[in-house]
Parts: C-alpha cells; structure tokens; sequence
C-alpha cells in the first residue's frame, strides 16, 4: 500500500470543509469555450467538424478505449483481492489519452503521466507486459521498478513520468527541442493533470516553449480533482488552457470526453508545430474512479458529482457514435467485451506467473558502469543472503 | 494517558496546539477537506476552519515558501508534504530561505516554521514513496530535525517542533503510523529537541538507529542477547540535528563498539557523521571501526530488491557479528 | 569582487549573437497600454489622473529620487576605487521604487530586491546606517552579513531580499496572508525584476495569490534586462503584467520612469487589496547603469539603446513637472545637490570608521539557541585565533 | 601545451569538445552574448550559433530539469549554474530526476548532462556566491561530482564530465578562475573520473582536500615539512563521486594519520564520509583520530566571519598538529 487505507470504506460525513458539488463543465461546453464534436449522446453537434478518420480506425479507437476500461476493472480487482500492490484508475479518462495518443505517429515520443495505459497498448504494447509491470516482474521493460501504471518502454517511444507530479513536463520541452535541433521530424506530446499546472516546472516548460517553440504538445487532463484537491484551491483563474496565455503558447480547451474532439484538437496542434511549435490542450474530463486504490473519495466528494458526469462517459458516448455510424452494433460489443476479458484474463495469468527480480539486480543502472561503492555493496549484500540462507538452514527456520 | 496509534498521536499533538495557540496553522496539499491523504489532520480544518487548516495547489515549493512567509509575520506554520520524496522541491526555500532568515537578517526576523514529512520504506510505495532524506537537510545549519519512532515521541517531538522557534522538519515513520499503539500521556509536554533514547542498557556494543529501523535494532539485540559477550546497548536518536553527542560518547566510551543503522543510503548518509564524530570522541575507546548499515547507493525500488535495500535483522546482526568479532 | 570583470572594460564587439536595439517601450505607452501621467518632458498628457500630491509630498518624492542617485554615484566610486566590495546601480529606476514606497504607509511591509534603497530612506534610514551595511560593519541593523545593496531594517519594516532572484516572493506572499488572517491592517509590497517572473516561486506566488487574495502589490520593475538577458529571452509574453491574468491576479503596466503613475497606480491597488488582494504592477523602466560593479554592458547591448532611455530619465522629467507647478527652480535644484553630496560624504565617512564585525559573531543568530556543534566550532575558533595569535607575536609576524 | 587560466582550460575543453561533438550545447544564464558572467564560454556562442549556446531565462531549475529532457533524446547538454548557490532549485531535478532516469527505466534511458557550477568562496561574495555544495549531491546515488584545482585539470575533468554517460557535477573554483595559470596539454585528453592526484609524497600524514583549498593544504606541508616527522602527503581528490578510496587507504594505511579539508561546514559534510570510509578501511593502522578542518556549521557571511569561516592555513595546521601530537 502507498498510503494508509487500503480498503474501501463506507461513505463517511465530510471531515473538512464540504465541498460544493460542480456540475460538469461539459454541461456548458459552449460558454465555456471547450470544443465538442459529439453532444452527450454521440451525436455531432455541428462546434468541431468530425476528424477524418476511417472506419477502421474509429473502432481502433473505440476498442482501445474499451480494453482500458476491462483492464481498470482487472487491475482494481486484483488490488482489492491483495494480489497488486496499488493500482490508478482511468475510468472516465479513456477518450483524453487514447485519442490523443492515436492521433500521434508511431515515431512521435510520449511522455505519460499514470492514467494512460491506452497510449501503450496503442504502440502495440502486449497485455502480458503491461501486468508484469503492474506486478513489477522483473522481464518487463522497466525491471519493474516502477509503481504499476507508471508505464514506458523506450521500443514504443514512450517514457514513463517521474512520481513527481509534473515535474517531467520540461523534460518533454527539451527533448522537443532537441529534436528540432537534431533536424529531425519527431513530435512529442507530454501528459499530465490539472494539479501538474501548479508545479514549478509548469511555468518552466511553458515558458521555454514560448521561447523555443519545440514541437510538442502539452496535454493537461483537467479531470476536476488533484486527489481531493478540487479546480477552485488549484488555480483562480478560469481555465488551464488560458494559462498558456501567460507565455504566449497556443492553447485551446477540448471536450475531454469526446475522442473525435479530442483528436481534431491533437492533430491540429501537431499541423502547428512547425509554425506555433507548442500547443497547451486542456482536455475537461473527469475521475471517475478513486485516485488510487489508497485513496477514499468519499472523504472528499458528494455522489451527485460523479453521477452528473457518468451522463459523459466516453466509452457509451463513442459507442453511440459508431453505432449511428453504422460500424457497431450489439453483437460487436458483446464480442468485443468477451474478447478483452479472455485476453486480459490471460494475461494476468501469464503476468503473474513470471519471476520478480533478483535482489542483486536493484545495483545495475544506476550508473553506465558501477562505481567501486556500488560493486562492494553488492558483493556485501550477496554474502549476506549466502550466510542468511546458511543460517536458516542450521536452525531450520 | 491513552492509547493511541502513531499517526493519531501526531494528530493530537496537532490539535492541542492548534487550541492553545491562536497562531498554529496547517498548510499542505489535502490537508483539509481529507484530512491529509494519511488521515493525520483529520478534523482538524472542520474544528479550526479553512484558514487555519489550508488545502493548498500541488507545489511543494510554494508549501514550504508560503509557510516561510507566513512565520516571518509571527504565524506557527506546519507545512505538510505528502510523503518526503517530495520535499526535495523545497529544497532550496528550506536550506536557503527558512533556515538562512535569522542569521542574514541579524536575529531580526525568525522562521518558527515545521515540515511534516512522512518518511522511510517497508510500504511497497516505491522510490519516492519511501524516502529517508535526513542527510540533506542536516548539512549547512539552520534546520533542526526529529524523528519520532513511539506514539508518544510522535506526541512530544512534534509539540516540540511547534514551539521551537526555528525550522524543524519532522520525519513521521509511515510504517508505523498505524501499526504502533502504544500509551500516550497527552498533556501538552513536549520532548526536548536533542535528547537521544537509550532503548536498551547494555555494556558490549552501541546500536545507534532513529525511525522504524529502531524496533528491528532492538529486536536484534534482544535476540543476541542470549549469547555472553552480546551485551548491547540501543540507542535511538530521536533528534539528528542536533544529535545527543554526549549520550553517545559516553555509551561508546563504555562499550568500546558502535554501529550505526540507517536506511537511507550509505554514503554521505547520517552514520557517515556519527562516524566521524565518535571516532574523534572515543578514539582511544574504540575495540572495533565503526560499523554503518546502511542502505546502498542507489534508489529505493518498487520491486525484487527493497526488502533487501532496507536494512534487515539479518544485515544488522551480521554487522554487529563483524563488530564483535574484530580482530586487527 | 563577486565575479570576475572588476574594472571597467573600453566597450568590446559583441561576442555573441548581437542583440537588436529596442526602442524604449515608453515611446509606444498608449498602444502598449502603459499608464502615465505624464509625457517625456514631465507635461501631464492626460492619460491618467495626476494624484492628489502635496506639494511637501511631491518634494519628498523628487529630493528622494535625487538623493537616491547621489548615493548612487558614490557607491559607484567608492567601489570602483576598491573601498566597497560591491556595488548595483540604481539609476533610471529611482522613480519606480521611491513613488511606489512612498504610496505605502509605515505600517505596511516591504519585501526589498536590490535597487530600491529610496524605500530605505522613506523610511527613515540615516545614511550613515545605510553605508555601514554597504560597508559590511557590525553596527549595521543586519550585522553586516548581507552584500550591500541586499537591505533590510525590521524596524522599518523592511526585510531584505534573499539573494536568490524572485525566491521570496512567496514570502512576501505569505506574510501579507497571515496579516489578513490576523486580521490586521498591514499592507505588503515586494520588488523583483522581470528576470524574476521566470522563477518557480513568481508562478508559486501568483497562483496563492489568485486564490486567497492576500493584500499585497507585487512591484515588478521590468528594466529590460536580467544581466545581459533581454526580456525577449525572459519570456515570449508582451508584458509581464498579463502574467497575472493566468492565475486571476489583477495587474496592469504603468511608466516605472513616471513617478506620478507610479504612485497612482501603486494606491490603486492599495485599495483594491480588500476587494481583490494583490495586483501584479509591471513598472516598464530601464537599467541606466551596470546591472553590478561586476558587469560590462558592453559585452550585450549597444549604446544606442541606453542613450534612447537617457530622454526618459525619470528625474529631469519630475524636475520639470514640479517646476511646472512651481514648487522647483534652479536654487532649489543646486541646494539640495549640495545638501545630498554633504550629507553622503559625511556619511561614508562615518561609515567607513565604524568597526567591522567580529569573528565569533558570526556564531550569532543561526538558531535562537546555538547547538552544541556551534558552541564547540565558536571555542575551538577562538581557541585557534589566540595561538595564530600567539604564533605571530613568537615569530614577530 | 599552452599557458592558461583555469578559466581559459575549461573553456577549450568546451570548445574542444562542440568541435568534436555536434550533440554538446550549452545552456544557461547570460551564457551566449555575454559570453557568461565569468566569460567562461565567450566566442561560443558566436563559434556555434544560438541553438547550440543558449542565452536561457532566469530559471535553474528550468536549466536542469530541459537540459534533462535534451540529454534524454541524445544532446550532450552542458547546462552552467551562475553560481553553485544558485543550483539548489535544480535539487530535485538533479537528484531526483536525472540521477534516476538509469535504473527507472531499466536502463533504456540515459542522462548525459553535465552540470558546471562556479563554487567556493575567498571572493568576499557573501553566502550565495561562495558555496561549497558538494554534500548534498554526493548522497543518494547516481551523479558524478568533479573539483578541479588546476588549469590541467579543468580542462582534463571537464572533458571527461562532458563524455561520461550520466550526470555530472563540475564544481569549479571560482578564486583560481584567473589567478591560476599553468601549462595546459589541449589536446583532447581527459582525465580519470575517480583517480586522486598525489601532489605531494610523504610519509608522516595524509592530508586530503579538493578544491582550491588544496593550495593551501600544500603550501602549509611545504612550510611544515622542515620539522622533522611533519613529512606530509598531500592527495587532491580531484573527484568526489566516486572518489579514489584506493589511494587514499593505501596513503593512510602507511601514514597512520589523516586530516581532511574543506571549505564546507564541518557536519554532514565531505570529510564526514572520508573519516567514515578510513577509519573502516585503515582502523589498525590509525595513530590518531581522523581530523576534519571544515567551515562551521552556518552560513558564509559577507563581511567580519568570512575569512575565519573559510579554513585558513592556520587552522589546517594546527589540526595536522593535533593530530601529529595527538595522544592517547
Ligand atoms: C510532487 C508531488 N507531490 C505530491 C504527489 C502525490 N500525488 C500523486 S498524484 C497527486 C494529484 C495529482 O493531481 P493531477 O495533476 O490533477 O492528476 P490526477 O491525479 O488528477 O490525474 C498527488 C498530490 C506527487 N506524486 N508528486
Ligand atoms: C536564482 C538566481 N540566479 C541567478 C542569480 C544571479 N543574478 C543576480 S541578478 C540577476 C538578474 C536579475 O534580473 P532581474 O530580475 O530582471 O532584475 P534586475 O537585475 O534587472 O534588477 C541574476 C541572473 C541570482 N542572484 N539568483
Ligand atoms: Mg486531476
Ligand atoms: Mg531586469
């Protein structure tokens, strides 16, 4: 467990200062300047012309998303039951990263923040190596030495964030800008949440892509909640896009829950690179789930807030959508669900039965080449698992 | 006297404060509305109010910078970080700014201020999640450090924090926030800042350790105690800076050995001062080198290696084996 | 020395990318949004009201500026002739500080950066004590502890500047909170420079301030420079002020080298503080001098641009308003010169006699009550500067 | 070979080395057009063009956390702190951040920064401008720290910091900046990250620093070295992390005595994992404790304290003294 309560527990009274319910931004989504493609049942609203996208892709997309949803439910099972150590839902936050991350080229870098399996799987990341990270085994990219969901691997161009909240975001910035010093055609894009913005290296990053314009995208999941920190004791002002303002970085809010929009605005921000360099997107979301299996919302947020934005889901709202379209229909879903849960079924099994790593393995990379402190302590702690294992076999223990 | 766990000790320690002195205030990310994301000032904003209990932005630099301001205007701030991986952002405001006020301005303006940092592994939380910072914030002056390892010290070292009249950071013990119950005798006395613990009277060897690493120190040295010659006396700090030099000196001077465990990483960590220090105090006492457990020097892992990273029984008793067995 | 360029250089070709010559943004005020009272040549242009000034006021505001260019001068020349370690200029920006110190009451608190010593002498300061600080002498209210110009004085309410640029901007932050929450009167204002807006804690700062309104001014004195850092290096922004808008914070910029607006603009926000808390005031001015006595302008800007800004010197152009008004002739002007040069002269003199700290003082003031380790290294100090002492007299040294 | 400042050494290595190697840039304060305040990089900018030196806003930690994100996609990025009081808001991006991308990623990610900071004081700059912050990056794991003293030497180790594949602290001595000159071998040549300089034999003491206080730890062996039994070996460390335990074991081992110098304070500090390490490594050869001369325990001052805050030659030999008349 990463912090204390571990277990889910009965609503209790509001132990601070009660927060006032907010009904969905979405809600608004006009006055508030946050573009939509598809109203709250799918259906295009005439805001943001409908993306180019092909049928195949579309259900791409939409698969993606589902398949995140069926492993969160997983990884929050397997949790619960005490067979993973933590776990960070992205229940509601599916269409932010997946369309976001579709909307890249595979050669394009991503930096992720935690609530973004879907950006993996999307570089064909297969399920068995995303548990044997969640379970930290040691044949997956990481080592595991990661906490679960803090996901990358360097053959899908994807770096895994820092635990420190936004604290990455300039290491995107930089290596956006060297990228275009380097003469190449690399993109980035760099994830991170509403909470991220009030970090020093917001302001950092910002400013120097204002200075430099490196071809990135800085995408913030407003997604209402810095752990039971709401938007209002985050920042004053009235939107994070308009943030970008402050250092003349292009920037612009989107309906987060709605992928077409979601895509559209990614894909233009990436048409800008070359003349705007960076482009802040504010995609408006909401956690739908715990912010991590140690955390209890019900300590902090009323009922009726999640249940106004359950009306926004993306997964139904996108489903709805292609079923308009004619791409989907029951059959389909019912196949599709059947099909991630096999898959996702296996490869826990598979996932799990792998090795965790060898204790002497924590001593490599940390540097390129072991420095003589770090070879004597392995070769101490070595010979101090040799005699502990020769003293449990004396006294039997 | 009542029972109570490690984290509701801090809690109360907060409270009693908070109702005597008017200037008390918490700030921190979470520390309102939830209670803080370990539940330590739970009730603590729904009695004093928001502005005395302040949920603040994700900026742990601003935490701790805004609470420096906040003291040189006469408040008694405690700044809460969420775990102490992420106080390093504060580094430069606590090491350059809070700590650095009194003596750049002559004595005219001083930082009355506490930082409350949950610290130390055994939690499976992962590197920044189990965090022993104490090395850096020892360096350089200005900064006084406790760590508590009982309820009661948590009650007493914190009380004690709040008074004092200069920075104080307070490691808290995660591990054993919940899992340590113990009598708290809860009226307001505070424990002397610099007053080390002997935990267990001995006369062959000196075990030094602060934080949870204390409890497997003595439980070590209860276990060895059987065999003749393992006589040894355990020592827990409670304060880093200043550390009780004189109880130190006089234990080693007595027991002629010493070693030191710590789960922060070996070089450069505290047992490299306490080290040096008593070599120069008991040189000629000393029937051994000074033995440092000690984590390696690299960083805490999620998985395969923290338990092996984090001193255990086994690592301290060897270490105490080798020291006992020294032979020139 | 603080660095290595001690001596003052014959101008030197660029080395660098040459930096385009700027034309003073105070040329362009209306378009930029720059309040002023008044024009170049001290006239009230109309843009904004003149404030309601006495004339006692007026004077005290001109004579400080005077006086503050005068110690200005010197501090120059004592350094350059190897007496002061160290010196920053205040020049061209006297009209920036000292109009907007004089709109604050005694009561109120200054966060100081290192060019506002007028505020000092607002205040009350002698300008003995203030060049036994320039001096470093122990009798100095800081013990002489701090480089010169880093002033302070608790008795006035004046706390010094860590040297870090823009790190104590939360400070002043933060302590104008507790005041409010004290519920005391106190007003607060702290200086910084526009290299200071790309710090953390400037974004730190802001961010609190947009959400608990504390009454503060934040005084930001854009001179154009950050050492040989133009502002289009500092930020991609068009003002500094609009900053503020990204986390709510009232602001707005006004001529730095307009004393009038200044102060108007400076009690503006004063009334606002209930209202609105803090303002972010961009007070658009220009390093006439060396950014220290450590620099060379001439390795970064051309001459040109300094010679442009000369014609916005803000003390002519108060001269010639208060001569407009008639409070100011010619025997005015050449009395209070003399008056200042005596005065300074007498000062330094003093200053420079007063003795220096001594050495087991600086054990002084690290904790309330020193520890043990300080007490131990203040003895063995001691201890050693007798047997040096010793050890000379033996060998005659 | 060719006459140089130390100043003038680092800079050929830099200019050496953007020859050599397209994917070396600098950033940092007043580093392009002014050629940085000590004109350390002056012409580079002009050499290289503006994308290779860039003129950055006024932001360390912004300097360190981008010229992370360029290490990471391949750019050698040399990233200079204005001064080494001033790195400290890059703390937690250093120590946090670029030292753990390595073993985070399981190695597929590398950090080949360098870090140059103008250190140590003797410049009447008062506290920030005469930093010695070395501690508090040695701890923890993962950087590289370098302290040249010699023109030689800077060049040689400010090569080796820009080549070696992970992060690296160059703490550059400020008061030799353009008082040291010496016969500089340019020719691309750098020297061993982790080897010592044995500057001067001797059999009776070892004496250690880094730093430009390694010429006043020589210049007092010298003086002393007339009275008989004060034949002094001096070792410059040159590098901190990892520094060259062979040598100095091997040094103390047949001296029997050992001194460390260093201009931080004294707790904590460098020497403190110095006396650590020895008095581990060379326990039954020690005639006498392991002496530490170090600043006391508070800040640098700007006038009245600093010289006697800073070790003089008076105090290094009173400690060898000591320690050559220590008795049990
Ligand atoms: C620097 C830092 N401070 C605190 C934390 C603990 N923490 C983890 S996530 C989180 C909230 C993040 O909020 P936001 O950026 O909005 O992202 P979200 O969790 O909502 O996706 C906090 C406070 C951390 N990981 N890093
Ligand atoms: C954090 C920090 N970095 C660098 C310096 C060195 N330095 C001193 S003043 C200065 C420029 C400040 O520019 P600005 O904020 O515009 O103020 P100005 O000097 O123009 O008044 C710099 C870089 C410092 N003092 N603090
Ligand atoms: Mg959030
Ligand atoms: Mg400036």
């Amino acid at each position: 467990m990463v912090n204390g309560t571990s277990t889910p527990s009965a609503p209790t009274a509001f132990l601070g200062q009660p927060r006032p319910v907010v009904a969905p931004l979405l809600e608004r989504a006009a006055d508030l300047a946050i573009a939509q493609v598809l109203d709250a049942d799918g259906v295009p609203n005439g805001n943001l012309a409908e993306p180019d996208l092909s049928q195949a892709q579309l259900r791409t997309m939409y698969e993606t998303m589902a398949l995140v949803r069926v492993i969160d439910e997983k990884g929050w099972q397997l949790q619960r039951s005490g067979r993973l150590e933590f776990w960070i839902p992205s229940r509601g936050q599916e269409a932010a990263h997946v369309a976001s991350a579709l909307a890249m080229d595979a050669a394009d870098w991503i930096f992720l923040a935690d609530r973004e399996p879907g950006a993996m799987l999307l570089r064909g990341a297969s399920l068995q190596s995303l548990f044997a990270q969640f379970f930290g085994r040691a044949d997956e990219p990481l080592k595991g030495r990661r906490l679960p969901l803090l996901l990358g691997d360097r053959a899908l161009n994807i770096i895994p964030c820092m635990t420190q909240v936004g604290a990455y975001l300039p290491h995107a910035a930089g290596a956006a800008w060297a990228a275009k010093l380097k003469g190449d055609k690399t993109r980035f894009i760099v994830y991170f949440g509403d909470g991220a913005t009030s970090r020093g290296e917001f302001h950092s990053a910002m400013n120097f892509a204002g200075i430099h314009r490196p071809p990135i995208v800085f995408f913030c999941q407003n997604n209402g909640w810095a752990v039971s920190t709401p938007t209002d004791r985050q920042t004053a002002a009235d939107s994070f896009a308009e943030k970008g303002d402050a250092y003349k970085v292009r920037n612009l809010r989107v309906d987060g829950n709605d992928p077409l929009a979601v895509f559209a605005a990614t894909k233009e921000a990436l048409a800008c690179t070359d003349e705007q360099g960076a482009t802040l997107i504010e995609a408006v979301t909401y956690r739908l789930g715990f912010h991590t299996s140690s955390d209890n919302p019900d300590l902090y947020r009323q009922p009726e807030e999640v249940a106004a934005w359950e009306r926004w889901d993306p997964l139904p709202r996108m489903r709805k959508y292609l079923q308009a379209c004619g791409y989907w229909d029951e059959r389909a879903e019912a196949q599709m669900q059947q099909r991630c849960e096999d898959e996702v079924r296996e490869a826990v099994t598979a996932a799990e039965a792998m090795a965790p790593s060898e204790p002497a393995a924590m001593f490599d990379d940390v540097f390129a080449e072991p420095t003589w402190q770090l070879r004597e302590q392995r070769e101490r702690l070595l010979a101090e698992l040799e005699t502990e294992l020769e003293t449990e076999l004396e006294t039997g223990a | 006297m009542t029972q109570m766990t490690v984290l509701e000790a801090l809690g109360a320690a907060m409270a009693h404060e908070m109702a005597r002195d008017s200037d008390v205030v918490i700030l921190g990310e979470d520390v309102g509305t939830a209670g803080g994301i370990f539940r330590t000032t739970q009730g603590l904003q729904q009695r004093f109010g928001p502005d005395r209990v302040i949920d603040t932005p994700l900026d742990e630099k601003g935490i701790a910078a805004h609470a420096v301001g906040m003291a040189l205007y006469g408040l008694r701030p405690i700044a809460e970080i969420q775990f102490s991986g992420f106080i390093h952002d504060a580094f430069e405001q606590l090491m350059f700014g809070a700590t650095k006020y009194r003596w750049m301005t002559g004595g005219q303006y001083s930082v009355p201020m506490v930082i409350r940092a949950p610290s130390f592994g055994g939690i499976n939380g992962g590197f920044w999640h189990s965090q022993s910072p104490e090395a850096y914030y020892c360096h350089g002056g200005g900064m006084k450090i406790v760590v508590p390892s009982t309820p009661q010290d948590a009650y007493g070292l914190l009380l004690a924090a709040i008074r004092d009249p200069d920075p104080t950071l307070v490691l808290e013990p995660v591990p054993l926030y919940r899992t340590l119950r113990g009598e708290v005798n809860d009226d307001g006395e505070a424990i002397g800042i610099g007053e080390a613990a002997i935990v267990r009277p001995g006369n062959d060897l000196t075990a030094l350790s602060y934080g949870p690493m204390c409890h497997d120190v003595l439980a070590v040295a209860e276990q060895m105690a059987e065999n003749p010659g393992y006589d040894i006396e355990v020592i827990d700090l409670r304060s880093l800076m200043p550390f009780d030099v004189d109880a130190i000196t006089a234990s080693v001077q007595r027991t002629g050995r010493l070693v030191v465990v710590h789960e922060a990483p070996l070089s450069l960590g505290f047992g490299a001062e306490l080290a040096a220090t008593v070599q120069e105090r008991a040189f000629g006492y000393l029937h051994c080198p000074i033995g440092r457990v000690a984590a390696p020097d690299l960083p805490y892992g999620f998985s395969g290696g923290d338990e092996y990273y984090r001193p255990n029984k086994a690592r301290i008793a060897a270490a105490i084996r080798r020291a006992m067995e020294f032979d020139f």
